[in-house]
């Protein structure tokens, strides 16, 4: 009963304190078992709250107490760079992803993703779920695939926009849309989805998850969870989901 | 044609009741508490009895041995609840509609026009039961359940909020529905005098169980020596046949074998049988024939029994050729008189302590 | 306000068109079941009465995958609503399912509370004056229960326009067929410097729920008078 | 001392009513929808009035043009309701504490266990309102409102449901009240009997203005002859002085300059003065002292005034000394006898028609 | 159920101990406004009738970002309240503020029905035996209240179990602090192969919603076998 009532804002001195992390959801099944490793490793605790990249800058902004902060995209931590949120020392890509796009398990379509390719046309009148075009970081680099690939026009009527990628990679795993576009790392995972091809990587922005330290962090183990991440144990998690570790 | 043989235990208190009446106006009379209002819901089939049967008109409605229960709105019961229960959604006019609009149109005998005017609530047909006043509320309450036109009327109190005057216009009609639809009643009541008038079984309950029943006249006489009754409570019923008029001073004369009392006003034609409700502390008795008196009727009898009661006695007075009164007096005025068991006395009848409009026309079997 | 785009508009109109059928649709199953659990006694009343909670207990988002698993197009009933024409999915019908789903807690609720406020007595007097089950329903125990429908589908309609997180998991979020203005707000607060579009559209959906309340209290203060005595 | 002069609209319904009352019981008498509860509402401070205004003891409850406006938690007044308004979720016995909670506990002047007993309802203490009868919630209602012990008791047709036995138990209750405590009554009431024992001043409303107001004798005598009254609601008020007894017979012997009027059981003692109600229509007149009957009072008069109504006539009968009846015979009847305004008359009383329960011993202003 | 993790046992835990904490601490405030809104006319009750809807009708996202920046450490109120000690963000009590925020309007029409049903006759009738007006509300009204407070306090309850998008906004998803079964669901649905997991924490939360809810049908049966004069 008493561990709901670790005073997790206070001044983090203690050395049983645990380092406040917070996380993409899109993150949630690699950096669980990373935590987990950190733990049998050195006793310490990382606790990690998921919620989305937008929700959890703007709660640092509000003075959360975060130690580290992952996000699904560069936006938000430009954003909180710029009101000097993090400590820009201590930020650098964590992990790379790639866009791919996937089909129901017990779909047979063969679609190669070359400029110009028929996207619309192999959809028919289904739909392709991706994640909300212009708030949801999955969204943003497909709008920008499909655009650089010249055939959003042709498919923007078919988009079922979800308001993450994990709903956008269910509602193809449900059968219920033709395709969708979503991280490989969710492909990976959802066994009943069928790969049908990875976008080109010169065809949307590097999709990166950027990581820093929240400038009002004051955990003497944060900084050692931050070096963690890029620890052997951590980086063969990461890349058993399917993320790319990304130089620097 | 309505029976039953009923019993019910709600809380810790046993209702066992059993009538029968072939035809007319049941009244169920008892005190506070005794079990009226039950016995009705009973009927109503708004409760349903722990054992028994209810019969109406041959049609078995409640028979728990043989698992049977007719529901509420297919029974036609109407029912004049003791707190009116109108609908506070609607108007006074569409609650009166309520029910007619559930009953069959050629069972739609009773009009709409005559009840209202007759419970004087014509003036508040578009007005909503919430802003009327305790008797204007019940008045419409009787309409209501007088307009569904039902096979059975349950009655319970439906006058007690209502002036004697009120009362004495909404009686006749009541019985109306009797005479002229042969619309079965049962009729709970607290006042004698409403219950003589109108009913031919009453049912003295006491307790929850049956405790007098049979005609006005042999029930309601007899009743004052029980505790928890006044003497004020007796009546008597004289069966009687008009036969005159004085039209000169407007009264009507009305035959009975032991004499003849004189009625106010013009009661029915000659030959027709009036049904007369005596309160036994209404009668003088006189040892000889009065005169210098005011008093107009007298009828002739023998002492029957007397019953001592503190100062007073209860004086059954049997009539020659057939009937018998109450009369209440003072056991002083017996000794004085020289009154006893057997004695030969005059009953005198004051015409203005009959009213001449609960005296009833009656066809029926007495 | 004039500066709403024609996608805000659209989906101010959708919203507005989701969440009265949404309200619509479910006021029939409302009323029954509330009815249902206010008045009679059946095996499984427990259940029924968990079942209704439920889109109140789990996450939007659960309730949502569910209705997908159920409805969607190969989902267990879905499949057969599509045989035989009716497509929920990806569909604004679908998106006033699913607010029907989320509103029918609230909705159930407040009807039940009204039906059992009833003086039972009445119904029994309409009984007694020759009406059978359902007259007495729909012309005393409905009417008097008026107050407590009329709450529940306020409370059905404005839980319709703020619903997104069951909307948005069963039948995405398209524009001008699914995007209600919940979910352009939520999408809205994703991006740096959405803020103001946020509000713009927060106060679009705040005042179109207070027309909504001011035109459900005009109504219940004219049937309240009536039922007064004295004021 | 009660005093109000108010006006109110509610509806098309015009309500204005002045009275005063400086001590004692005020009867409010009217027909249904007059005027009666809507006016109890009023001196209770549900309504407020249009204008006017109602002073309590020398406290001003309401003064529109002042505006001054008592709540009614502040005036202390306790109400018994047309319809009981028991509270539905505490038991009788904490209905009945519920205003005794708030009363000053110096004023807590009424003894609870007497109330409940009187009123038949110590066995109901641990039920729910729900489960009584009609009967029995009215009872309760009105001891709620007894033990509240309030500054002025408002009383709107408390007794209705209940029989006359029980009714003529809680009478004597309410008056105790009065000449105990001194607790001012109002009292709406449709039965010129109960009025008549208890009241001090009697108002009659009709259609929303006072149509008649005085002492119980002066108003309610000459009721009879408007329209809607019912000749048995015509009452005389008596004031006698008990003289005597007769042990043997346990009668009370009363006198009055005009005669001697015997009393069912022992009232009072000697010397104190008893209030006497007689209906219209049950004195006899006869021409010459009586003989051979069983009337053992006669009261000697002369006739005042005849009013002729269809067959009857309502007589006034001006006794010797002091003090009228009103008698009611056929017309029939006084020219037989030969009686005319100024001749000589007896008023007949009969003992047993005298409810002894209802003489009042009376310390009122009479 | 035993292959529930700690963390988990812990979610269930702070799930129980903000639904509760909430429902008890708006109980008084929804009381307050559902009679005030029931019983009273005052300038403004449109507009305090329109302010407790609001929940409703926006979308927890933006309720929740509304409480963010009114109380949170750097918020208008959020400041003066870490002043004298409170400090509601990111931790459970803030936890409970949203969930009570986001029942709230629940709680109030569900109560200010049951207020509008009393017969305010019965509320006359304890004046006239000298109750003033706050006996009369506590002996009266608030006991023949009792189905609609009932009634509203479990739509909280149940509410707060459910309740995510407020909350995760508001205090984020903190394990062991903020972290409540319904936050824990939702991190669960955002990655693949999460559902046994989500699914797990959903029957855990259906099964003590029930719990309450049965728990309340009691109560309130026992209160209304009183009030019936026959069943
Ligand atoms: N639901 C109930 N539970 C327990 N006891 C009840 C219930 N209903 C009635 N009673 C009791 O049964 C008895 C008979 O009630 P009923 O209503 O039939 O009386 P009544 O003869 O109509 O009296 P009244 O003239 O006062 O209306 C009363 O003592 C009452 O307290
Ligand atoms: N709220 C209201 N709105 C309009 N009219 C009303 C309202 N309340 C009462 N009335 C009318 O005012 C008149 C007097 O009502 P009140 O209740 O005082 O009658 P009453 O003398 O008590 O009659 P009763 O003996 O039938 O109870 C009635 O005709 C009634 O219809
Ligand atoms: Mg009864
Ligand atoms: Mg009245």
């Amino acid at each position: 009963a008493g561990k709901a009532e670790t005073p997790a804002a206070s001044p983090g001195t203690e050395k049983d304190t645990p380092v406040i992390v917070f996380a993409a959801a899109s993150t949630k099944t690699a950096l669980d078992a990373v935590a987990a490793a950190w733990k049998t490793n050195t006793g310490k605790t990382a606790s990690i709250a998921y919620a989305s990249s937008g929700i959890l800058a703007k709660q640092i902004e509000q003075g959360a107490p975060a130690d580290i902060f992952i996000s699904a995209d560069l936006k938000w931590m430009d954003y909180l760079q710029k009101a000097k949120l993090i400590r820009a020392g201590t930020r650098r890509k964590l992990l790379g992803n790639k866009l791919v796009l996937i089909e129901p398990g017990d779909a047979d379509v063969k679609l190669e993703i070359t400029k110009g390719f028929d996207l619309a046309g192999a959809a028919g009148d289904g739909k392709i779920a991706v994640c909300t075009l212009d708030s949801c970081p999955g969204g943003i680099y497909a709008k920008e695939a499909l655009e650089s690939l010249g055939v959003f026009a042709s498919v923007e009527a078919k988009l079922a926009l979800a308001d993450n990628i994990r709903n956008a990679l269910n509602l193809v795993a449900r059968g219920e849309a033709k395709f969708g576009i979503v991280y490989a790392t969710d492909a990976k995972a959802e066994p009943k989805v069928k790969l049908v091809g990875t976008f080109p990587e010169a065809s949307h922005s590097p999709i990166i998850y950027p990581v820093a330290l929240v400038e009002a962090s004051n955990n003497p183990d944060a900084p050692f969870f931050l070096s963690y991440l890029k620890s052997q144990a951590a980086t063969k998690i990461f890349t058993g989901q399917g993320f790319d570790i990304l130089p620097k | 044609m309505i029976e039953l043989d009923v019993a019910l235990k709600v809380g810790t208190f046993n209702l066992e009741m059993a009538f029968r009446n072939d035809d007319g106006i049941t009244a169920l009379f008892g005190h506070s508490g005794s079990g009226k209002s039950l016995t009705l819901n009973l009927i109503a089939g708004l409760m349903r009895p722990d054992r028994g049967t209810i019969t109406l008109d041959g049609r078995v409605l409640v028979d728990r041995a043989r698992g049977i229960f007719v529901s509420p709105p297919r029974r036609r019961i109407g029912v004049v609840f003791q707190d009116s229960h109108l609908f506070p959604h609607l108007t006074v006019r569409q609650n009166l509609w309520f029910g007619r609009w559930f009953a069959p149109s050629r069972e739609r005998a009773i009009n709409f026009d005559a009840v209202a005017e007759t419970l004087g609530i014509g003036k508040l047909l578009p007005r909503y039961p919430a802003k009327l006043s305790g008797g204007e509320r019940q008045r419409v309450a009787i309409g209501r359940a007088l307009l569904c036109c039902p096979r059975l009327l349950l009655f319970d109190e439906p006058l007690a909020a209502l002036d004697m005057e009120r009362k004495l216009e909404i009686l006749p009609l009541i019985e109306r529905l009797h005479t002229e639809f042969a619309v079965p009643i049962v009729y709970v009541s607290h006042a004698t005098e409403e219950v003589a008038r109108i009913a031919n079984l009453v049912v003295v309950l006491n307790a929850g169980r049956v405790k007098a029943i049979g005609r006005p006249g042999e029930v309601l006489g007899p009743l004052g020596g029980e505790s928890g009754w006044s003497r004020f409570d007796r009546v008597s019923v004289l069966t009687t046949k008009v036969c005159g008029a004085n039209t000169a001073y407007d009264l009507t004369e009305l035959k009975h074998p032991s004499g003849t009392i004189w009625l106010a006003g013009r009661a029915g034609p000659p030959g027709g049988q009036i049904r007369i409700i005596v309160r036994a502390t209404d009668i003088v008795l006189s040892a000889g024939p009065p005169h210098d008196l005011s008093v107009r009727s007298s009828l002739s009898g023998q002492i029957g029994s007397i019953e001592k009661d503190g100062p007073l006695a209860v004086v059954e007075v049997i009539l020659e050729g057939e009937g018998r009164l109450y009369a209440i007096t003072t056991r002083h005025a017996l000794d004085e008189l020289g009154l006893d068991r057997g004695s030969r006395v005059f009953a005198l009848i004051k015409t203005s302590a009959l009213d001449e409009r609960q005296a009833a026309v009656t066809p029926l079997s007495f | 306000m004039t500066d709403l785009s024609p996608a805000e508009w659209t989906a101010i109109w959708l919203s507005l068109k989701i969440a009265t059928a949404a309200t619509i649709a479910s006021l029939p199953f409302g009323i029954l079941v509330a009815y249902a659990l206010a008045r009679w006694h059946f095996p499984g009343k427990m259940l029924l009465n968990g079942a209704v909670h439920l889109p109140l207990v789990m996450p939007p988002v659960v309730t949502g995958f569910i209705l997908l698993i159920l409805l969607g197009r190969k989902g267990v009933f879905g499949a057969f609503l599509a045989s035989i024409g009716i497509v929920l999915s990806f569909r604004w019908t679908g998106a006033a399912v699913a607010c029907a789903v989320m509103g029918f807690p609230l909705m159930v609720r407040a009807m039940r509370l009204s039906f059992e406020s009833i003086d039972r007595r009445l119904e029994q007097a309409a009984g007694t004056l020759g009406a059978n089950r359902a007259s007495t329903f729909f012309l005393i125990s409905l009417p008097l229960a008026a107050p407590g429908i009329l709450a529940g589908a306020i409370l059905s309609f404005a839980k319709a326009l703020g619903e997104f997180g069951a909307t948005i998991t069963f039948v995405s979020n398209i524009p001008g067929e699914t995007q209600t203005i919940a979910s352009a707000i939520y999408s809205y607060t994703q991006v740096p410097g959405g803020d103001a579009s946020a509000l713009r559209l927060t106060v679009v959906s705040i005042a179109i729920s207070l027309v909504a309340l001011l035109a459900s209290e005009i109504v219940q203060q004219r049937a309240e008078k009536r039922l007064a005595s004295f004021e």
